[in-house]
This record gives structure tokens, C-alpha cells and sequence, in this order.
């Protein structure tokens, strides 16, 4: 139970440092020197000692957005195991409230974004939403082909169950689950090739458009839930991919964090070499996902 | 008894025939006249021992009605109504008399399918009786003139009467009278109503009869 | 007794010819009208003596549908009254074709309508066949005056296609009595009589192929009276060109007699072993009567002739109901006296809608509930009476004979009832909803200031009462009575 | 079983004194609602009793007409149906009672809360009732009373379609329901249910009872195609109706659909996947659709699609477990759907409840006239953010419950080997693609009606509505958010209600019930750590503002020199993305008039999502029909002659068919 606590407390804290990473390794591929590893705490830090302006049209919805979007990731990210050690909350069916808990705080951002009355921030929010869409299900059914390989319906145990053995057993399987999850991820975080967390054309922009409007405390809060986001569904992915127990909490730990560390990298040389998709590609790619979570649970279901 | 019953059956398919043949309406009042009369004679033929008084009422009763009352009754409307004496027909005379021949084929070929169960009536009065019959459906449905449906309905009638002739013996006198106190009625009423079609119409083709329809065919689409 | 039942209306109408006044003429009607549904009444505590060799005899059947024509009758009176005072004198605009006509005279009408109660009466109490056949060609004639009492040109085809059909058609039936007297003719040894209890009690001496004859001629012609498709054709004219009062009786009670004739006939057939014949027919042709009914009531653009298709429609039912024989020829039956309700009520509320409205078409018609409140509820309370809704008498007697033909395996017959049921139920459901809804057009505000009298709605809102009621509580004296009546139908009770 | 008698009885004296008081706008109203209030109350004493482990109450008398018998029973699962019909008809009432006063004096509301008592009551017989007479009365009254309310405004020719169209829909669903009943009660003379004799049914006829009943008690549900009454009639009602009607009356279906497979026994196995078909359908296209519709009651009506597709989902988890032996994953599906069935009676009934505000202030339906409507109407937009938070299924609230049920149970049953997995795993990816759609569609109806700046004048005239009104929405939040929160507790009344539904033993019942519900306590868990965790946030967050400068200014403009109210996205605008994608099932029509020239002035777009079901099913193949039967409407040519010839040719026909 402690070292569980502790892993959580290491998500929470460690969380931004990913999204730092991903950052240095775009820079790097773009030959420039980049922002400082811990630039997300920095400007955190930063966030939290501003004030905040407010827009006249809004609401109590639109702080409330932020908040409760916390909220929501804070208790999604207790749910998900640390690699092979459990979450704090572990219980079958967990990867539901998991999945819905996301729901809410997309929810959340989305009606905040409408309460400002942009045209921006609600052009944002739909796409948003219809991304949203098509992602869910790829997800549900990526973690169905899970619980279908491993046996088991909560996220830890469906964790702790996957071993090499397992890659040797179904490969294919879980290949194909890893691929859609990494579609999922990169769409659920809007990054490259969905979204371009760094574009600055309202136009253009999905996630980041939704929170023109949020300043100060409110848009920390929304940094650091990104940041948490980022983190629980890239865990998803790394401990599917690399799924080696050590047989000590220390080691896996570390094998672990070394892990997320990689795939923050390998998003960073995603996002440098790929382009972003038109929009109207987007949702292919997303069906590209549902298409491969189903491949997987037909691999299974054979 | 039998030749005699025998012509008088020929006599009842010719005037069929004639009625059909006949584009005067004078004419055809005159034959079902007189068709009227002779079925009313009928029982008589086929059952001497049958004068008696009630009998003879009954059948004097009829042969007035179907001999003298109707034709005065259509005469009558004919004239109130000031009715053409041509009878207009859907289907050519030189037709109708072929298809009574048809009709003929038709009744004999029903009346061998029913066995009499009794011997002492002719073999030739079932098949002329539906004979009858069905010429005076066959007026009826061919002849666009009100007058000669009325007309056809008083040869059907005659039709009935000739095969029942026999039969109603055995029935009280008083079901006979009723029932043609009926006929006369609705004789009686045909004729009033004929003379308000030829009031509101100025003729009585039925032609016009046809509004109250769910249909609408070509011509009334175009004439409204 | 049994006999007064038709001499009354029938003196009262012989004298009505007479009155030379008005108020009392009416008050002969309601009083002859009182008179004989009291006397029916009695007949449920006395019945009556069979007179003339038991060719006059209240059976179970007739008492029954006696009892339904007196009451039919009765409301009749009372609307017609009211009817009759607010018909204008001398010349009237038709409603159609705005044209001038008049009216026949009050004095043919009232005797008529009393002739009329009389002959239905005669056709219901006679056992004997061919006084059965006077009595019913009769009602022909004497209701011919009464459907040609607008006299203007529609009325007169209308008058002209009744008298002449059912002419035909009965005719055709007094061919089959003429039969039936051969089906009863035995060698050497006089006929069987046409009397029922008589051709019952001996059908083994009959001769089956000419009963069988018989039967299609009676079928054929009685059919025609009693509306059966496609010998229906005058239903649809007569019923909508005739006065509201008019119709009401020929839909409510008159096609009962014919009902009543064929049921007759098919008591004797079934008798003589010929009941698997007649009932497959009555089934055919109850079948085909509620289709061709469904075909013109899918939006028929005038509503009087919906409802008289309607009445198609409901003759079907109650043949089928017989046709199918067990326990469906109790809800057959019950369906009789629900249909009889049910229709007089809203022929009397369609008479009440021409008068406000001037008009018979059903899209000239809106807002009935703001125009006349009370006829408006009653129009939609019939219209869920007459398509079989719950709580509603005749969906009890649908049911019943939707259950009996499942029970016995006549898929193909459910089948074709449920359909054709659900496609009247949309059709009317259009035709009364557009028409009760709604609002109706401004100038008719103005000028439909006519209020509604009471006897021209107390009449229907008691029948709608009275079908409701069935539909809830149906009377022991009552169920006995159908249970009897479907006994002798070679039902079951 | 007495105060159920009295709770009916009441009923039906309250809807015809209302009817009696019909001159005083008010006494009707006090007479109505109040009546349905009272007898609510009185109902719900021994529906609960009966819940809580009471035993089962029997009431029978004998009763006038044939076939029928006054046999009403309360046992569990009715009593499980009666909770939301007695909770939602008694708050119905009582929003009514502010919501129609709008009308008095214009129009008489005697018959408005008569045939309102009349709904409820007709419910209540149709929960209670053990006699397919019975049975079928109360269901009719149920559909003509709602239809009359459906045309309580029939001024309106919509009104007046949609009455027909609802009319028309259930008439033929109850067709389907007499051969039902029929078929059931074979060879019987009594249509009482303990009567039915079924052991002895060969399999193929328990299959056409069985599609009998779906579509039969599925026309009334709303199952897609046989949905289109739906969209339809909820608009047209009062709110309050479409509440009642939304909220629990095509509940009735589901009720019937389950009782009446209950005497059925051992089922077939494609019942399940049928069933699965259908959730799958109705819930998919059903949230399409109203993602799709401008009109918010419209939206909501297709709403009531797709969660009676969930609960469809649910049933067919069910019934495929029980076909596979698996008491966990049936105990799990039927739980879920029969628990979303509450569910969906407190949000939905919340959501028409809200709608009904909104529109009541504004005039108005129309999403996209409307904005801004949050802080002039603060009770109903709060209250209608926690039913669209519910319907979308998110936790910590009721709907997220018994979807999870259904997701469990479906995660459970693709685990287990068969072939039912296949089944379960369309259930998870089709549950998915709902949550998603249905989130979707929340935060457009949420988003742009009460968030934002007025789009119109409508919405500018926007105020709160009164407490008669404001009550009601805030006690069915407060059942959403209790059913969230206390969702081990609420899925326990299910226990007594599951061996009625599933015909599996309680023992058997109880021994997996623990298991299955397991999950719902970490949840709730969960939830109060989430509830908490915003509070936490929220006052860290107001501990740092206070004392800082926080500034107000106007939306962010990306530059323009003055952006509008009119600017805002839309609630078209929204969905279009999701509706272009899905545009093959919706076949939306767009209808664009471009400006043109140098100095355009007019200029329109408008989008219209008719139903397709109504306009490429029904429609054409009702017309197709109509037109081939209306060439046989020669017939009646109005030809005497010919009139004449068809008798001949009967009777000809007859005579050479029969004398052969």
C-alpha cells in the first residue's frame, strides 16, 4: 500500500517531466538547443502565482472546467499501475472508470470552452468531441483485447499478468492492441499527427484553441492535467510493450520510468518527423486504431 | 299435356330472344306483358287438378298484375317521363340476341347439374326459368335506359316466378300474395323514381347515374 | 304480442301518411317509437307467444337484434325530431353543388321511417322464410323514400342504385327460398315447410345439394342487403346521400336484418351438415368485405362514405366472427351490437358536423372540438369505438374473434383481420383527428353560431356511453343472452 | 395491495374532478396534480415495501366480460417499475402544475391533467396487471391518454401529425401485442398469465412469440426503425408529458418485453443477439440522430433512442448469459439495463424538465436561438448540466452505473468462452461509440443553450422559473447524483427483482450478486475521492486568487474588431464534424443560399436531419402500398350496370366452386 501511495506520488510529481523530454527531443531533431527539461514546472510554478483574467461571458463553468478536469485525471491516474506494481485502486472493471473518468474531464473542457461564447474555442471543442468519438471505442476495445489475452478486468492485474511469455504467445495480438493504444494515446493527447500542441493558428488547433481563455491558476491546472494524462495512457503503452518483471519493486521501478522516458522520446521523434494530418484525415486514423483493436480481438477470438 | 306445356316453354325462350332483339320499347313492355301472362297460367299446365278457387284468385291476381298493372304502371312512366321510344343499349342488339343463345347453353347446362327431386315438373321448365332468368339480368345490366332496367327486373321476376310457379303451390296462398304485393311495389316505386330521374336529368339514361363514385375516370377528370 | 310489434309502427305509419300537422306527426314518432321499445323490452320478461303455426316466434336472435333496432330506433325518433325541426322549409342550397332543392314531404318521411321499423321488425320476428323474404324486401322499399328525401340529383342515383341492387339482390334470394322448398320436397309426401324450427328438426329429410344451392342464393342476396363485398356497391351511396337519421338505421339496424337472413339459413345449413360450407364462406366473404372497406376508407375524402364503408367493414367482422364458428360467434354477435351502437352515434354526429359545417367533405371540417364541443368529444369517442380501441365494447368482441381464429389455426384469417385492422385503425384515425382537430376556419366561426341542440347529441353520447360501458361490464342477462344466441349458431357460449 | 387500490382509485377521481373544476384554471390544476402527488405517495409505500424483501401482493376478483379477469399482482420486478412511475409522475405533477398555468384561461385544462391522472393510472394497471385483458386496456388507455396530451396543442398541424403518426404507431404495436397475447393464452379461455400454458410451445412458436413481443412491446420502447412516433410525439407534448412519457411510459415496453419473456422459459440463443442487434441500432443511430436536430426536445425524444438502446444492450448481455449459463454476466446485463431504466426515468425526466424550462422563459426550442441561458436561469441550468452529465454516462453520477453494469457484464461475457463473445465485444465497442456520441451531443445542448452570450432575444428574455418548477428538477438531480453515489445500495433493491426477470433461483441469484456488484463500492469510492478532490482544488484555487487582481475582459477575439453574439459557434456547427462523418446514416440535407457580389446581403444555410427511417422506410413503402391499393378503388366506378354484373358474377362463381 505504501510503495503504491509512493508510485503515486512519483506520477504526480514526475508527470511534467515527460512532456519536457518530448519537448528536448523535438528541439533536438530541429537542431536547436530547446526549452530546459523542467520548463513545464517552471511555467507551472509561474501559472500559479499569476492572477487571472477572466472573460465576461463566462461562468462559474469555466473554472469549473479545470478543476473538476483535475480532479478527474487525479483519480483516473490512481487506477493505473505502476508497470507491474498495482495502482492504489485496483478493482475489476476499473479500465471502465478509467476510460469514463477521461470522458469527464473532456467533458469538462469541452463546456468550458462554450462557456466563453468563441468562435475559436467552440470550433476546438467540437473537434475535439469528434475525435473524442472515434477514440473511445478504439480504446474500449483495445482494452477489451486485453482482458480477453490476459483473463483478468482490472488494469493492475491485466498489467502485472502481461510477460515476455505472453508477447510469445499472441505477438500479433498485442502488437496490434500497443499500435491502437499508441494512436489513442497520440489523439487523446493531441499530438502530432492529430494535434500540434505548438501551433499558433486558432484555426488550426484542437486542445490548445479550447483554452485560449484560461489564464493564471485555471491554465496550470490544465497543463498539469495534460501533463497527468500524458503520463497514465503512455503508461498503458509502455508497460504493454515492454512488459519485463525484475522480481524487485526497485528495479521494475526504475525499468519502468526508464521506459515512460523512452516513449516521451519516441513521441518527440514522432512529432519531428511526422507532419500533422489534415483534418479530415484525423478520423481515418482513429478508425485505423478501431480497426486494429478489432484485428486484435479477432487474432484472439480465432 | 306435355306438347302443350312444351310449346309454351318455347314460346317463353322466344319471347326471351325477341326481347332482346327488339330496340322498340313499346314492343318489349308488350312481350314481358305477355310472358307475365302466360307463367301465370303455368300451374295450371303442369297441374290440372289444381282449379281450384283459391288457386284461380291467385293466379288471376298475378296475370293482372304482371299483364296489365306493370305495363300501365311503365307506360305511364314512360310517358310522364316523356322517354324516347328507342332503348339504348351498351351491347348491339345482334349481339345480345348471341349471348342470350350463350345464356340458354348456360341454364341447361345448371339445370342438368340439379336433379329435380320432383318428376311431375317438365324437364324443360328449370333450364327456361333460369332462362329467364338471367336475360332479365342480362337487361339489366346491358340497357343503359332506367325503364328497360325496370324492364329486365319484371323478366327476372317472371323468371322467378315460372320456376317457383310449381313449388309456392305447396306454400300458403298468403306468403304467394305477399310477395307479390312486393313486386308490385317495387314496380310502383321504380316507376316514381324513374319519373324524378327523368325531372332532374331530362332523360333516363343512367349514364348520368355514376357520380357518386371513389373513382374518377378519364372523362370525369377532364369534364370537371 | 309478437305481432303488435310490427302492427304498431305499422298503423302509426299508415296514419302518419295522414297528420296533416307537423307537431303531432312527431309526436306520433316519438310515441310509436316509445311505445315499441317498451314493448321489446317486455319481451325480455315475457316472451311471446309463437302465433300462426310458429311462423312468428321471438327466438334468442331475433330478441336480440330486435332489442338493437328498437333502441336504434327509439334515439332515431328523438334525433329526428330535432332533425326534422331544423330542416328549413321550401327551397335549400345543397351543400356540394349549391343548387336549390326540396326536401320530400315531412309526411312521407315520418311514415316511411315508421313503415320502415315495421318491416325490420317483421323480418326479425318471422321464422318463416318467405315471410322473412316479404319483410326484407319490404325494408327496401319503404326506406327508398327515405334516402331520397333531399331531392336533388345525387339522392336520386343514390335512391335508384339502393332500390335496383337490392332489388337484384333479393330476388335472387327469393330464388333461393324456392330452392330451399326443393331441398325440403320429398317424394310422394308434402314439403317440408319453410319455417326454421321445422327445416331444423328435420334436416335429415332435406335434400343437401339444393340446401346448398339455396344457401349460395340466400348468401348472394341477402349478402347484397347486408353489405358484403363486393356486393356492397349501394352501401357507400345510399349511406352517405341519405339523411344522418336515415343512415344511422340502415347502418345500425337494417344491415342486421340481412345479418339476420343469412344467419338463418346458415342455422338450417349447419343443421344439415352443410355448416363447414357456409362458414367458410362467411369467412371469405367476411374477409373480403373488410378489405375492400379498408381500400376506400384509406382517405376517403368524404366522411359519410366512410362510414359507410365502415359499415362494410363491421358486416365483415361479424361474418367472420360467425364464420369461424366457436367462440367466435359470440363476439361476432356482441360485435353486432357494438358496431350498431357505435355507428348510429356518429352518423347522428356527422349529421350534426353537415349542419354547422355544410359541407360532407372530411377536409372542409376542422376544429370540431372548438365548433361543437360535445359532438367533437363524441366524434373522437366514436372513432375510438369504431376501430376497436379499449376500453371500448367492440374491441371485446374483436378480440374474442381475433383469439378464436388463432385458437382454431386460422393463421392465414388473423393475419388478415390484424392488418386490415391496423390500416382502417390509420386511415380513420386521419380522416376523425384532422376533423375534430384543429381550428376551424375563421368565417365558420362566424357563421356555425348554431348551437348544439340537446336532442341531437344526447342520442349519440348515450350510445358512446353505452358501447364504453360494454367494454367494461358486459350485463349476465346480456352474456346469456349472446351465449344463447351463439348456441344456436352452432357456437360455442 | 390496498393503498395500491387506493393510490388508483385516487388517480382517477383527482382526473375527473379536475375535469368537473374545469372552469377554474386552478382548481383544476390544484385538483390534478395534487391528486397524483397523493396517490404517488400512497403507491409508492407498498412498491417499496415489496422491494425491500416484503413478499409479493395478489389481488384478484372476477370481473364481467369475457376472457377477462380483474387479477393484479405486486411483486418485485412490477414494483421495480412502479418506483420511477410513481417518483416521476408525482414530480411531473407537480412542474405541471406551474408549467401548464401558462395556459389558463386560453385553453381548459380539465382534460390536460384528466387524461395526465389517466397516464399515470393507466401505468399503474399496466405494471400491476395478470390478465392480458386487463393487460391490453390499460396499455390502450396509456397510449390514447399520452396521445391526448401529444395533441394538447393540436392548433399546431405538427401537433396534429405527430399525434397521428404516435397514434398510428402504437395502435399497430398493439396489434402485434393481441396476437401475442393470443398465441400466449392458446386454447384458454381465460387470458389470465398464471394460465399460460407454455411448456408444451414448440420451439418455433416460442420464436414468433418472441418477435411478437419485440416488436409489439419495441414500437412502444422506441426501438429503431420502429422508433418514429418517438421523435415525434415528445415534442409536441407539454414537457411535463414528455417527461412522463420519455421518462418512464416507453419504459412500459421494456416492462412488458421482460414480463411477458419471463413465461417463456429456457429462450433461444439469437434472443439475445437480437436483442444485442437491436441496443445496438437504436443506441448508435438513436444518439446520432440527435446529435443531428436543432430542436432540443427533438434531440432529447432521440435521446430516449438511445438509452432505451442501452437498456436493449443490457437485456440482450442478459439473456445471452442466461443462454450460456452464465449467471454472472446475466445477473450483470439485466442488472445494468434494468437499472438504467430508473436511471434513465430520473435524468431524462430532469432533462424535458429543464427543456421545458427553458422553452417556457424563451419561446423557443431552437438550440441555436438560445445561449447565455446558465446565468439568467442558474437552478435550471445547474440541474440540467448534472442530467446531461448523467445521460452522458459519467461518473460519479446514475447513468455511469448502470452502464458500467452492462460494460462489466459484457467484459465478463467475452472472457467466457462461447460464441456469445462476439456478441459482448459489440457490446463494448457500440457502448463506447454511445458514451462518446452521447458526451458529444451533451456538451452541444448544454454548451450552446446555457453557456455562451444570447444568440437571440428569446434567450435574452430568459429568467428563472418558478420553485414549482425549479423543485422537481432539483430533487431528480439529486436522485442522479444519489444513485451515483449510493450505487451499492441502489442496485440491492435489484436482488428481489432479478430472479422474477431472469427466472434464475435467488439462491443462485445471491451467490453471484456480491460479485457482481463488487466494483460499484471502489467506484463510489472513487467518486467521493473525485468529488472531494474538486472541492480540494476549488478552494486551493480560491485561496489563490483571493487578494490577487483578477481582471474581467472581454472573451478572447484572435483579433477581430468586434466580435458578436451572432458569432459564437452553434450548436450545427458543433455536431457538423460528428454529423459529416456519420452523414451516411443521417442523410442530412443542406440548403445553402451563398452570398453573391460584391455587397452581399442575404445569405442562408440551413441543415435538416429528417428521420431515415421515416423518409426511405415508411413513407415510401406506405405510399408504394397505398398507391397499388388505390388502382382497385375502380371498383367503385359508380356504374349501376356493372354493380349489377358483379352480383351475377358472385354468385356464378359461387355456383360453379361450390356445385361442382
Amino acid at each position: 500500500m505504501i510503495a503504491a501511495w509512493l508510485n503515486f506520488l512519483i506520477v504526480l510529481f514526475a508527470a511534467p517531466f515527460l512532456l519536457g523530454i518530448v519537448n528536448r527531443t523535438k528541439a533536438f531533431f530541429a537542431g536547436r538547443r530547446g526549452p530546459p527539461l523542467l520548463q513545464l514546472y517552471y511555467d507551472l510554478a509561474k501559472l500559479l502565482r499569476k492572477s487571472a483574467v477572466i472573460s465576461r461571458t463566462t461562468g462559474f463553468i469555466f473554472w469549473l472546467g479545470p478543476v473538476a478536469g483535475l480532479a478527474a485525471v487525479f483519480c483516473a491516474a490512481m487506477m493505473v499501475p505502476f508497470g507491474n506494481a498495482r495502482a492504489l485502486v485496483a478493482f475489476n472493471g476499473d479500465l471502465i472508470l478509467f476510460a469514463y473518468l477521461l470522458g469527464l474531464m473532456r467533458f469538462f473542457t469541452v463546456i468550458a470552452a462554450l462557456d466563453t461564447g468563441s468562435a475559436f474555442e467552440g470550433m476546438g471543442a467540437s473537434r475535439e468531441v469528434q475525435f473524442a468519438v472515434l477514440a473511445e471505442p478504439a480504446l474500449f476495445l483495445g482494452l477489451a483485447a486485453l482482458t480477453l489475452q490476459t483473463g483478468h478486468f482490472s488494469l493492475s492485474d491485466i498489467y502485472a499478468s502481461l510477460t515476455w511469455e505472453t508477447w510469445g504467445k499472441a505477438g500479433p495480438t498485442l502488437a496490434l492492441i500497443a499500435a491502437a493504444l499508441l494512436i489513442v494515446f497520440l489523439a487523446e493527447n493531441c499530438r502530432v499527427p492529430v494535434d500540434d500542441p505548438k501551433t499558433h493558428l486558432e484555426l488550426t488547433m484542437i486542445h490548445e484553441v479550447m483554452v485560449l481563455d484560461h489564464s493564471g491558476p485555471d491554465f496550470a491546472a490544465i497543463l498539469y492535467s495534460a501533463a497527468l494524462k500524458f503520463w497514465i495512457l503512455g503508461m498503458l503503452i509502455v508497460r504493454l510493450a515492454v512488459p519485463v518483471t525484475l522480481g524487485h519493486p526497485l528495479p521494475d521501478g526504475i525499468l519502468f520510468l526508464s521506459s515512460m522516458v523512452v516513449l516521451a522520446v519516441l513521441i518527440g521523434i514522432i512529432e519531428s518527423v511526422m507532419a500533422r494530418l489534415r483534418l479530415t484525415k484525423v478520423p481515418q486514423l482513429l478508425i485505423v486504431a478501431i480497426a486494429f483493436s478489432i484485428l486484435a480481438l479477432i487474432l484472439e477470438m480465432r | 299435356m306435355q306438347e302443350l306445356t312444351e310449346i309454351v316453354m318455347v314460346f317463353l325462350i322466344l319471347a326471351n330472344l325477341w326481347l332482346l332483339a327488339s330496340s322498340r320499347l313499346m314492343v318489349c313492355i308488350r312481350i314481358v306483358a305477355c310472358q307475365g301472362i302466360v307463367i301465370s297460367l303455368l300451374p295450371f299446365l303442369i297441374n290440372r287438378h289444381l282449379l281450384l278457387t283459391e288457386f284461380l284468385a291467385v293466379a288471376g291476381v298475378t296475370a293482372a298484375l304482371k299483364g296489365f298493372v306493370f305495363p300501365w304502371l311503365l307506360r305511364r312512366a314512360m310517358r310522364e317521363a316523356k322517354v324516347r321510344r328507342e332503348i339504348e343499349t351498351s351491347v348491339p342488339y345482334s349481339v345480345s340476341v348471341l349471348i342470350g343463345i350463350l345464356i340458354l347453353a348456360i341454364s341447361l347446362w345448371i339445370s342438368s347439374r340439379l336433379p329435380m327431386p320432383k318428376p311431375e315438373l317438365t324437364e324443360l321448365i328449370v333450364p327456361v326459368s333460369f332462362f329467364t332468368i338471367l336475360v332479365g339480368l342480362f337487361v339489366i345490366v346491358s340497357r343503359v335506359m332506367a325503364l328497360s332496367q325496370v324492364l329486365g327486373y319484371l323478366v327476372f321476376e317472371n323468371g322467378i316466378y315460372a320456376f317457383g310457379v310449381a313449388l309456392l303451390l305447396e306454400q300458403p296462398l298468403w306468403v304467394e300474395l305477399g310477395i307479390l304485393l312486393d313486386v308490385f311495389v317495387a314496380v310502383f316505386v321504380m316507376g316514381i323514381m324513374i319519373f324524378h330521374i327523368s325531372r332532374e336529368f331530362d332523360n333516363i339514361n343512367t349514364d348520368q347515374l355514376s357520380e357518386l363514385a371513389d373513382w374518377n375516370s378519364p372523362e370525369k377528370e377532364g369534364r370537371r | 304480442m309478437i305481432l303488435a310489434a310490427c302492427l304498431i309502427p305499422f298503423a302509426a305509419g299508415l296514419l302518419a301518411f295522414f297528420v296533416p300537422w307537423d307537431k303531432p306527426r312527431r309526436v306520433l314518432l316519438i310515441l310509436t317509437a316509445l311505445a315499441h321499445a317498451g314493448l321489446v323490452a317486455a319481451f325480455w320478461f315475457i316472451l311471446p307467444e309463437p302465433r300462426v303455426g310458429g311462423w312468428f316466434e321471438l327466438d334468442t336472435i331475433g330478441k336480440y337484434f330486435l332489442s338493437i333496432t328498437s333502441l336504434l330506433f327509439l334515439a332515431a325518433a328523438c334525433y329526428g325530431v330535432a332533425y326534422l325541426s331544423g330542416e328549413d322549409r321550401g327551397d335549400r342550397t345543397d351543400v356540394e353543388e349549391g343548387f336549390i332543392f326540396q326536401n320530400a314531404p315531412e309526411a312521407v318521411f315520418t311514415g316511411c321511417l315508421l313503415m320502415f321499423l315495421a318491416t325490420m321488425t317483421l323480418v326479425l320476428i318471422s321464422q318463416h322464410f318467405g315471410i322473412l323474404w316479404i319483410a326484407m324486401e319490404a325494408t327496401t322499399l319503404v326506406s327508398a323514400p327515405l334516402i331520397y328525401f333531399h331531392r336533388h340529383h345525387r339522392s336520386i342515383e343514390a335512391t335508384w342504385k339502393y332500390l335496383l341492387i337490392c332489388s337484384v339482390g333479393i330476388a335472387l334470394a327469393l330464388l333461393g327460398n324456392l330452392f330451399l322448398v326443393i331441398a325440403g320436397s320429398i317424394e310422394g309426401q308434402k314439403a317440408v315447410p319453410l319455417v326454421l324450427s321445422e327445416l331444423i328438426g328435420r334436416h335429415g329429410e332435406l335434400n343437401v345439394l339444393w340446401l346448398k344451392a339455396a344457401f349460395l342464393f340466400l348468401l348472394v342476396g341477402y349478402g347484397t342487403k347486408m353489405g358484403l363485398a363486393p356486393l356492397h356497391t349501394w352501401l357507400p351511396d345510399a349511406h352517405s346521400e341519405a339523411p344522418s337519421v336515415v343512415s344511422a338505421l340502415l347502418s345500425g339496424a337494417l344491415l342486421n336484418c340481412a345479418l339476420v337472413g343469412i344467419l338463418r339459413t346458415h342455422q338450417v345449413c349447419a343443421a344439415a351438415g352443410l355448416g363447414e360450407m357456409s362458414s367458410e364462406l362467411l369467412r371469405g366473404f367476411g374477409l373480403l368485405s373488410m378489405f375492400f372497406a379498408a381500400l376506400f376508407i384509406l382517405r376517403q375524402p368524404d366522411f359519410k362514405r366512410m362510414l359507410a364503408y365502415s359499415s362494410v367493414e363491421h358486416m365483415g367482422i361479424v361474418a367472420l366472427g360467425i364464420g369461424l364458428g366457436g367462440s367466435a360467434v359470440f363476439g361476432g354477435l356482441f360485435h353486432a351490437v357494438n358496431h350498431s351502437l357505435t355507428k348510429a352515434a356518429l352518423f347522428f354526429i356527422a349529421g350534426n358536423i353537415m349542419a354547422a359545417y355544410n359541407t360532407k367533405s372530411v377536409s372542409g371540417v376542422q376544429g370540431l372540438l372548438r365548433m361543437l364541443p360535445v359532438s367533437g368529444i363524441l366524434w373522437i369517442a366514436g372513432f375510438l369505438a369504431i376501430t376497436g380501441s379499449p376500453p371500448f365494447g367492440s374491441f371485446l368482441s374483436e378480440f374474442i374473434i381475433l383469439k378464436s381464429a388463432l385458437d382454431q389455426g386460422h393463421y392465414y384469417a388473423a393475419v388478415i383481420y390484424l392488418v386490415v385492422l391496423a390500416a382502417i385503425f390509420a386511415g380513420m384515425a386521419m380522416i376523425f383527428l384532422n376533423m375534430a382537430q384543429g381550428v376551424p376556419a375563421p368565417e365558420m366561426k362566424m357563421s356555425g353560431a348554431r348551437k348544439e341542440s340537446v336532442m341531437m347529441v344526447f342520442p349519440p353520447a348515450v350510445f358512446c356511453v353505452l358501447v364504453l360501458l360494454l367494454g367494461i361490464y358486459i350485463p349476465e342477462f346480456l352474456r346469456e343472452t349472446l351465449r344463447e344466441a351463439a348456441r344456436l349458431l352452432g357456437g360455442l357460449g | 395491495m390496498n393503498l395500491i387500490l387506493l393510490s388508483l382509485g385516487l388517480l382517477c377521481l383527482s382526473g375527473f374532478a379536475a375535469l368537473v373544476t374545469s372552469a377554474s384554471p386552478r382548481w383544476t390544476s390544484r385538483l390534478g396534480s395534487w391528486g397524483v402527488i397523493l396517490s404517488c405517495v400512497i403507491g409508492l409505500v407498498p412498491a417499496v415495501k415489496v422491494l425491500g424483501d416484503g413478499p409479493a401482493q395478489f389481488f384478484k376478483i372476477p370481473w364481467g366480460i369475457p376472457l377477462g379477469s380483474f387479477d393484479i399482482a405486486l411483486d418485485a420486478l412490477s414494483a421495480f417499475f412502479l418506483l420511477p412511475v410513481f417518483v416521476l409522475s408525482a414530480l411531473a405533477a407537480l412542474y405541471g402544475q406551474t408549467y401548464m398555468a401558462a395556459w389558463a384561461g386560453k385553453k381548459p385544462l380539465g382534460p390536460v391533467w384528466l387524461f395526465f391522472n389517466l397516464l399515470v393510472a393507466s401505468m399503474v394497471v399496466v405494471t400491476l396487471s395478470r390478465n392480458g385483458i386487463l393487460f391490453l386496456m390499460a396499455w390502450e388507455i396509456m397510449t390514447l391518454a399520452s396521445f391526448f396530451l401529444v395533441t394538447f396543442e393540436d392548433e399546431r398541424a405538427g401537433s396534429r401529425r405527430a399525434g397521428w403518426i404516435y397514434l398510428v404507431a402504437a395502435h399497430i404495436g398493439t396489434a402485434f401485442l393481441l396476437a401475442l397475447f393470443v398465441m400466449l393464452s392458446h386454447g384458454n379461455p381465460s387470458l389470465d398469465f398464471d394460465r399460460f400454458n407454455l411448456p408444451a410451445m414448440p420451439e418455433y412458436v416460442k420464436g414468433i412469440l418472441l418477435i411478437l413481443a419485440v416488436i409489439g412491446f419495441g414500437t412502444k420502447a422506441g426501438f429503431i426503425p420502429l422508433h418514429v412516433w418517438l421523435p415525434e410525439a415528445h415534442p409536441a407534448a407539454p414537457s411535463h408529458v414528455s417527461s412522463l412519457m420519455s421518462g418512464v411510459m416507453i419504459k412500459m415496453g421494456i416492462y412488458g418485453l421482460v414480463r411477458m419473456v419471463s413465461y417463456l422459459g429456457v429462450l433461444p440463443v439469437w434472443w439475445g443477439w437480437l436483442l444485442i442487434g437491436i441496443g445496438l441500432s437504436s443506441g448508435i443511430l438513436g444518439v446520432l440522430f440527435a446529435l443531428a436536430q436543432h430542436d432540443l426536445k427533438r434531440l432529447l425524444a432521440y435521446h430516449s433512442v438511445e438509452n432505451i438502446g442501452i437498456i436493449a444492450l443490457g437485456l440482450g448481455v442478459g439473456y445471452l448469459g442466461l443462454a450460456y449459463q452464465l449467471p454472472l454476466v446475466a445477473v450483470l446485463g439485466f442488472a445494468g439495463g434494468l437499472l438504467h431504466v430508473i436511471n434513465h426515468a430520473l435524468f431524462k425526466g430532469l432533462l424535458f424538465f429543464g427543456a421545458g424550462a427553458v422553452a417556457h422563459v424563451t419561446g423557443t426550442r431552437e438550440i441555436d436561438s438560445l445561449g447565455g441561458c446558465l446565468k439568467r436561469m442558474p437552478w435550471t441550468g445547474v440541474t440540467f448540466l448534472i442530467g446531461a452529465a448523467a445521460i452522458a454516462g459519467l461518473p460519479p453520477l446514475n447513468g455511469f452505473v448502470s452502464e458500467f453494469l452492462i460494460y462489466f457484464g459484457a467484459f465478463r461475457g467475452a472472457s467466457s468462452d462461447g460464441s456469445q463473445a462476439l456478441a459482448m465485444l459489440a457490446v463494448i465497442g457500440g457502448l463506447a461509440l454511445i458514451g462518446g456520441l452521447a458526451s458529444a451531443c451533451f456538451a452541444k445542448a448544454f454548451g450552446i443553450i446555457f453557456l455562451g452570450e444570447p444568440r437571440t432575444d428569446h434567450a435574452r428574455a430568459a429568467h428563472e422559473v418558478p420553485y414549482g418548477m425549479r423543485i422537481p428538477m432539483a430533487l431528480l438531480a439529486a436522485g442522479c447524483v444519489g444513485v451515483g453515489l449510493g450505487a451499492p445500495l441502489a442496485v440491492k433493491i435489484l436482488i428481489q427483482v432479478l430472479p422474477v426477470a431472469t427466472g434464475l433461483s435467488l439462491p443462485v441469484i445471491r451467490g453471484v450478486f456480491p460479485e457482481a456488484v463488487h466494483p460499484l463500492n471502489f467506484i463510489v469510492l472513487l467518486s467521493a475521492v473525485l468529488i472531494a478532490l474538486a472541492f480540494f482544488i476549488f478552494l486551493l484555487r480560491h485561496a489563490m486568487l483571493t487578494g490577487r487582481h483578477v481582471q474581467k475582459a472581454g472573451t478572447w477575439d484572435c483579433g477581430y474588431a468586434k466580435p458578436g453574439a451572432r458569432m459564437q459557434y452553434t450548436a450545427s456547427s458543433f455536431a457538423d464534424p460528428l454529423t459529416g462523418f456519420f452523414g451516411f446514416f443521417l442523410r442530412t440535407r443542406r440548403h445553402l443560399d451563398a452570398p453573391s457580389g460584391f455587397f452581399p446581403k442575404e445569405a442562408a444555410f440551413e441543415t435538416k436531419t429528417p428521420d431515415i427511417f421515416m423518409e426511405n422506410l415508411h413513407r415510401p413503402a406506405v405510399e408504394k402500398i397505398y398507391a397499388g391499393l388505390s388502382k382497385l378503388r375502380w371498383f367503385q366506378h359508380g356504374r349501376l350496370q356493372l354493380y349489377i354484373l358483379y352480383i351475377v358474377i358472385t354468385l356464378l362463381a359461387l355456383l360453379v366452386w361450390k356445385m361442382r
